[in-house]
């Protein structure tokens, strides 16, 4: 809990420098914009924090974006699929690849880094490939399909605000992710595992499913994120659709709290460090007048951000001794 | 219909217009561009400025989205694709005065289009090489990317011209292809995603593996450069022909000293330049200066030794820092 | 004799370059507690882990209540009632002790974890071990010895028909160990059958029926009940008759090498830590798990930093900032956990064991690789690590030769101070004589010996002076004349302090 | 070494086959080419890999190529800098972008992962920020300068080649490198922290230190190589110039035998690997027409080619102990 303080905190000066220096920031339409954007980041970050949490790491998100991104237009739109029939495939696709890696890192025993890093040139590649490096896209058709990232659902009582339909995604994900991983035995067997395998193998836990499950979970969350990224700008280019949206995914899931070295995670912070970044990013465009240095200050501030946690943290500890001491 | 957003219209009521110019990436390109918008936007007294996405399209509709939020009153867009964002474009005419520059999106309803035919442009190129080489030879073309439309086109029309073929600005041919014809041969097109290193290792390998090739055309600003590189330290500098797209210093350099035969260099200060002014019309409710058939077309031109140190000497006083 | 319960039959095993078991034969009844002892790296622990299904044999075969039976893992033993408390910790530290004790057999209520149920089962088992925690207590914040209760009270959760114990005690002082016996004996009486593995014979004589003795791999032979004698279970191990215990021989010690003075630590700032060790003089200190010993050697190591007061080695005042300051100053420390703090599992004994002294020979920055392979080679020598070759990975050397391995790297040190956090922790007999002998040699040459150990045994037998620690202060110092072991465990227990020096 | 032997067979077969696919593999200016990409590539890699060594991360190391790559060129040609001047600054940054790093993560406790990606944001921002985002460059001036990385040193005997002069760096830092890391003494800490930081402490080494100085030299390196890539391509653009260099850098090393859980590493390993990426960007070219599926056949080779390592070494294992069991 702690760790998810500190972040929000951070959430929150930022969230209020940008209201207050411009007077858009809090309108409906920019909350709602806002609030889609997160929520489509969110959710390919909670993905990579359970491979996080086990300890690994998922380099291939962004390919895997690229891949479901470029693959549903592709089949829909170009090659004439059925809706579901399309949806199930890059679905299906999405699983499998996340089976792969969790089967090549424990069953062969390579590193999640590799194994990941060589996902990520192989499937951006291979979108490139049967694309053609041409852009697909749904054009203006398949507009009920697309009301899954562009839908919006009215609140009663807020006029000018309405829930972006990714939300309701993410909410759903989140809860479900929350639950499995603090109420259910299994993301109790992720945690033991990511801090100590040989411990968790020999309490009797199948540590090699556990670990493939967690790599399927961020596949299948990174082409969940694909799909709605897709249906939400109508169209993907294979050479930069998705481009580091897993360093921003791991961005999000350690700024909330996840340590990389496995065994710690939550997924309100993945969720409120999601947030974080897009609000840095919104802050840019709507303050200032030069958005070329956006990613400077993103950088800046995620780095301010940890030294000030660390130092909070240190101090604390040392008054907290003091206190003992004295 | 959608339910009206609620988006504010227009931004701080009283203060100076404003009016934005998003590109579809970043380029010197780009920054000449905006030096344009710069000196359109101090001499129509309107608040103009230029972005430019980073990461393709998710992120120049992001940049967009944003731009409404903070209230402008004249928006000119360069769409990445412009046939999908149709239905992203219709949202913005619908709250701000929308322009397409570079690359135009037909059916959308934007107020008009600012720019040149990259096919014809494309053209214009393809008939440089053939100045180049009057008795034919082997021709590789070297882009950032294929997969924009304008690249396609542009690319399209150097083949076609080179070709001889009739102009159809809806042929494609596959980029992995070589393509015989009118004396030419067309070894192939590489891309290199905008990594420098790379477009300079194309190149080289072209030299490696085609010792005996003709010609290099560079289709986009930082390529000609790049080939100019590789030719120079592989002692090839005059005797491969150097066909060049766009206005890089390099470039200019090598077709002042020879080793350039030509470049088409299209007007990106006169799109800055041009987009504001209208827009700020625009916005303030002047409808005039639409044309009836909604295209302003600024003509990209063929420069060669000839005209160089004319159009360089004016491209300096236009980009110069103005303090 | 009873029916036998488990039985293994000619089990081997070989890892690459070494035969860990070589045609080993096992058998256990019902109700019986068997020791199986051995020294180190003759096969223990392999065995055991093939018994729990955690390592497979490359032939032979395991009878389970009369029936062939194949442990392909951890699971198979289990369900079989089998449960295997490892030797080194295993334990998941970002967890809570219940989650740890419980790992793998959660209770569950509609599909999610019932945590107050687990923290009242889990309670219950940490009362019969003794550990006095919360159950909610993150491992992480607890001490080796706490966490090692843990594992127990893990290991009695399962509620085994057979329960192996590895060293079980190792880093348990007798108060705590003594808890143990009583939960071992319990057992046996409700039917449950235990293999308890442990270097210290004292307590294989107390509680075992039956001992089983292993070397190089093979058995060595059995020993009943009545035939259980220290003497006898040392010459089946070693193969020879070692002297009964090493006796100190005092000698008139030097001048002072180790001066502490109002000392605070940063786990207990509000204690002042105040003692003095001479040249050649060997110290010991004893106390409880969490008296705060390990605590006191390292912030005089410089690994903690102190709160206060003040440290002299040889008269000169010495404020650590690192380990490197204090071993410049030539202190040396032993470190209690050999896996984190002593040995560098992935690398070589050589390579390990000139760790700490590279910088001291040198030649301007780069490796002096002759020096390193004396230096290796005399010590694999002199403490008989069992070893291949100096090249091994000591992750693959028995942990008791780990255990070699670290102290090699001090003792090439030569330090003046020789500070030892549970020197023979996991050590054999055999291998124990050798630390004592050297710790004898050492005190002879004048240095100065300050050591922690939790066996009472150790410290009754060799030093000259004990000082004896409880929550974090020293309730007292006994010299050789008034040492025994009353005197410790009344000091290590009540808190009432008795005057110092 | 075993190591090493893998991934040179992989290397060895690649070049055999793109040798008799295309007969100008062979040629002197193309091998030229190629030394000359594996010695810039090369020197990036080492410079992670001493990082690596010590566990450790450094993700920033396309953005340090792409801040000196711009910066010097701003210097020298847009700010009119002496060129000594121009590049003791760029070096003294370099070195100074390496001790912040590794002051956070050592003092602070900042995780590596965390504080190179804020630098991997950071320092592009700020080329992009000085440069105004404006293509830098020589132009036809600095040609002397330019001989660093263009430059060639004939060879008597074999016509038709000559050594670019990037390998002469590359040779220089990688047998410094090599003998830093086996034969000193602080090699061997940073060898031994790499696997376990708290008994190297313990043992009286000063980790902090060597952890600082990994990523002062990752990050000097990094400069170096931001030095010579600019030298060779002549102009740099703040936006693209590195993209993408630091995952190059950390698969090369990896692929050369460094274990990303640290202590372990090889510098002629490091060489390899990066020379195997570059002679298959080169053979896709050469042999193919297409290269817009490069990136997924280099990730499908040093898959293939981790897997079949993995595989050969379990089949050997599996041998020996057969023949010792029986
Ligand atoms: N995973 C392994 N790989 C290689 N060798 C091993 C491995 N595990 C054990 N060995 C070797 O097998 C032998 C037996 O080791 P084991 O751990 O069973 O000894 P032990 O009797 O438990 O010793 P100790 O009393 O020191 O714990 C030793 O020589 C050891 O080095
Ligand atoms: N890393 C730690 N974090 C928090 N508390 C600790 C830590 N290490 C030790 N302690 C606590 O400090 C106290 C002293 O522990 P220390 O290990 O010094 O005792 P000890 O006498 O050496 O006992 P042991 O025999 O268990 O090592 C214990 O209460 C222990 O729980
Ligand atoms: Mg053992
Ligand atoms: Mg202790």
């Amino acid at each position: 809990m702690r760790k998810v303080l500190g972040i929000s905190a951070l959430l929150l000066v930022v969230c209020v420098i940008t209201a207050i220096a411009s007077p858009n920031f809090l309108s409906g339409y920019n909350l709602e914009n806002l609030v889609r954007r997160t929520a489509l980041f969110g959710i390919i970050s909670i993905g990579v924090a359970f491979v996080i949490v086990t300890g690994g790491i998922d380099l291939s998100i962004g390919s895997v974006v690229c891949l479901v991104g470029c693959g549903l237009p592709w089949l829909l739109a170009t090659h004439g699929w059925s809706i579901p029939g399309a949806v199930a495939f890059v679905a299906v696709l999405s699983l499998a690849i996340g089976l792969f890696h969790g089967l090549l890192i424990t069953k062969l025993k390579l590193p999640p880094f590799v194994v990941t890093l060589c996902g990520l040139l192989l499937y951006r590649g291979i979108a490139r490939g049967f694309t053609n490096d041409q852009t697909v896209g749904f054009g203006a058709e398949f507009k009920t399909l697309r009301l899954l990232a562009t839908g919006k659902i009215g609140i009663p009582f807020i006029p000018g605000f309405s829930i972006p339909a990714p939300w309701i995604f993410l909410i759903v994900v989140a809860i479900v992710a929350a639950v499995f991983l603090n109420r259910t035995i299994y993301g109790r067997y992720l945690l033991a595992l990511g801090r100590n395998e040989e411990a968790a193998r020999y309490s009797g836990i199948n540590t090699d499913r556990m670990v493939i499950l967690a790599y399927i979970i961020s596949s299948a969350l990174a082409g969940l994120g694909g799909l709605l990224f897709v249906l939400d700008v109508n169209s993907a280019q294979p050479v930069d659709f998705g481009n580091f949206y897993e360093l921003y995914a791991i961005a999000a899931a350690v700024l909330g709290g996840c340590s990389l070295r496995g065994g710690e995670g939550t997924i309100v912070g993945v969720i409120v460090g999601a947030a974080l970044m897009q609000v840095l990013r919104n802050m840019i465009t709507l303050v200032t007048n030069r958005n070329n240095i956006e990613f400077a200050i993103i950088g800046a501030v995620i780095l301010l951000g940890v030294i000030a946690d660390e130092l909070v943290k240190r101090f604390a500890a040392r008054r907290r001794a003091l206190a003992q001491g004295g | 219909k959608p339910t009206p957003d609620s988006a504010p219209a227009s931004g701080n009521t009283g203060g100076k217009k404003k009016i934005a110019f998003v590109s579809n990436g970043v380029a010197s390109f780009w920054t000449i561009a905006a030096a344009g918008v710069k000196a359109a936007g101090e001499k129509a007294g309107v608040d103009a400025e230029t972005l430019m996405p980073v990461e393709g399209i998710t992120d120049q509709k992001r940049i967009i989205e944003d731009l409404l939020t903070r209230g402008i009153h004249g928006i000119a867009v360069s769409p990445i694709d412009p046939v999908n964002q149709t239905e992203l474009l219709n949202q913005v005419s619908r709250r701000t005065k929308l322009i397409t520059h570079d690359s135009d999106a037909p059916n959308s309803e934007r107020v008009l289009y600012i720019g040149m035919d990259n096919y014809k442009a494309g053209r214009l190129c393809g008939d440089l090489v053939r100045e180049a080489l009057p008795n034919g030879g082997s021709v590789m073309l070297f882009i950032g990317r294929l997969e924009q439309d304008n690249a396609k086109r542009r690319r399209q029309g150097v083949i076609d011209a080179i070709l001889g073929r009739p102009s159809n600005p809806s042929n494609f041919d596959p980029p992995s292809q070589v393509i015989e014809g009118n004396g030419f041969k067309i070894l192939g097109t590489l891309t290199d995603q905008f990594d420098r290193a790379k477009g300079k290792a194309n190149a080289e390998d072209t030299l490696a593996k085609y010792p005996d090739v003709n010609c290099m055309v560079g289709l986009f600003a930082y390529n000609p450069p790049l080939m100019i590189e590789a030719l120079s330290q592989a002692n090839k500098l005059g005797k491969v022909k150097v066909v060049a797209f766009d206005e890089d210093d390099a470039t200019l350099d090598g077709i002042q000293n020879g080793t350039v035969h030509g470049t088409v260099v299209q007007n990106p200060y006169l799109y800055g330049y041009k987009s504001v002014e209208i827009l700020a019309e625009l916005a303030k409710g002047n409808n005039s200066v639409v044309p009836a058939d909604k295209f302003i077309d600024i003509p990209a031109r063929q420069i060669r030794k000839d005209t160089v140190t004319e159009f360089w000497a004016d491209l300096k006083v236009k980009t110069a820092p103005t303090k | 004799m009873t029916a036998s319960l488990l039985e293994a039959q000619q089990l081997s095993k070989s890892f690459p370059g070494v035969r860990a078991l070589k045609g080993v034969s096992l058998r256990l009844g019902a109700s019986e507690v068997l020791a199986v002892i051995g020294e180190n790296g003759a096969g223990k622990s392999t065995l055991m882990k093939i018994l729990a299904g955690v390592q497979q044999p490359d032939s032979g075969q395991l009878r389970f209540e009369g029936q062939v039976v194949h442990l392909r893992n951890v699971q198979d033993a289990q369900q079989r009632g089998i449960a295997l408390i490892h030797q080194e910790l295993n334990l998941a530290d970002n967890l809570d002790v219940a989650a740890n004790i419980y790992l793998g057999r959660e209770r569950r209520r509609f599909g999610l974890i019932d945590t107050a149920h687990l923290c009242r089962d889990a309670s219950r088992h940490l009362q019969a071990v003794g550990l006095d925690v919360n159950p909610s207590t993150r491992v992480s914040t607890l001490s080796i010895g706490q966490q090692q209760l843990v594992e127990i009270a893990k290991a009695l959760s399962v509620q085994a028909k057979v329960l192996i114990m590895d060293e079980p005690t190792s880093s348990l002082s007798s108060t705590e160990s003594e808890n143990l016996f009583r939960v071992i004996r319990d057992l046996r009486s409700r039917g449950v059958s235990i293999v308890y593995i442990s270097h210290r014979l004292g307590e294989v004589k107390a509680l075992a029926d039956r001992v089983t003795v292993l070397r190089d791999g093979e058995n060595a032979g059995e020993l009943d009940r009545h035939e259980i004698r220290h003497d006898s279970m040392v010459r089946m191990m070693v193969g020879r008759d070692l002297s009964q215990f090493y006796a100190h021989q005092p000698h008139p010690p030097g001048d002072s090498a180790l001066e502490v003075s109002q000392l605070r630590t940063s786990a207990h700032p509000k204690q002042e830590l105040s003692f003095q060790v001479r040249a050649g003089e060997i110290v010991g200190v004893a106390g409880l798990v969490g008296a705060g010993r390990t605590e006191m050697l390292e912030t005089v190591f410089g690994v903690r930093p102190a709160r206060g007061g003040s440290i002299r080695v040889a008269g000169q005042l010495l404020r650590p900032q690192s380990p490197l300051d204090a071993i410049q100053a030539g202190l040396a420390l032993v470190p209690e956990d050999r896996k984190k703090q002593g040995v560098i599992l992935q690398m070589a004994v050589r390579d390990n064991i000139s760790l700490a002294s590279l910088r001291r020979d040198q030649h301007s920055g780069f490796l002096n690789r002759q020096r390193e392979q004396e230096l290796s080679s005399e010590m694999i020598q002199s403490l008989q690590i069992k070893t291949p070759n100096p090249d091994q990975f000591a992750q693959f050397l028995s942990g008791g030769n780990q255990q070699k391995v670290v102290l090699g790297k001090w003792l090439a040190l030569r330090p003046k101070v020789l500070l030892l956090d549970e020197p023979t922790r996991g050590i054999d007999v055999g291998a124990k004589q050798e630390i004592y002998r050297l710790m004898e040699k050492l005190s002879r040459d004048g240095v100065a010996i300050l050591f922690v150990s939790s066996e009472l045994e150790e410290i009754l037998g060799l030093s000259d002076r004990t000082i004896v620690m409880h929550e974090g202060r020293i309730t007292g110092e006994l010299a050789r004349p008034e040492l025994s072991e009353e005197a410790v465990l009344h000091l290590a227990t009540n808190t009432q302090a008795i005057a110092t020096t």
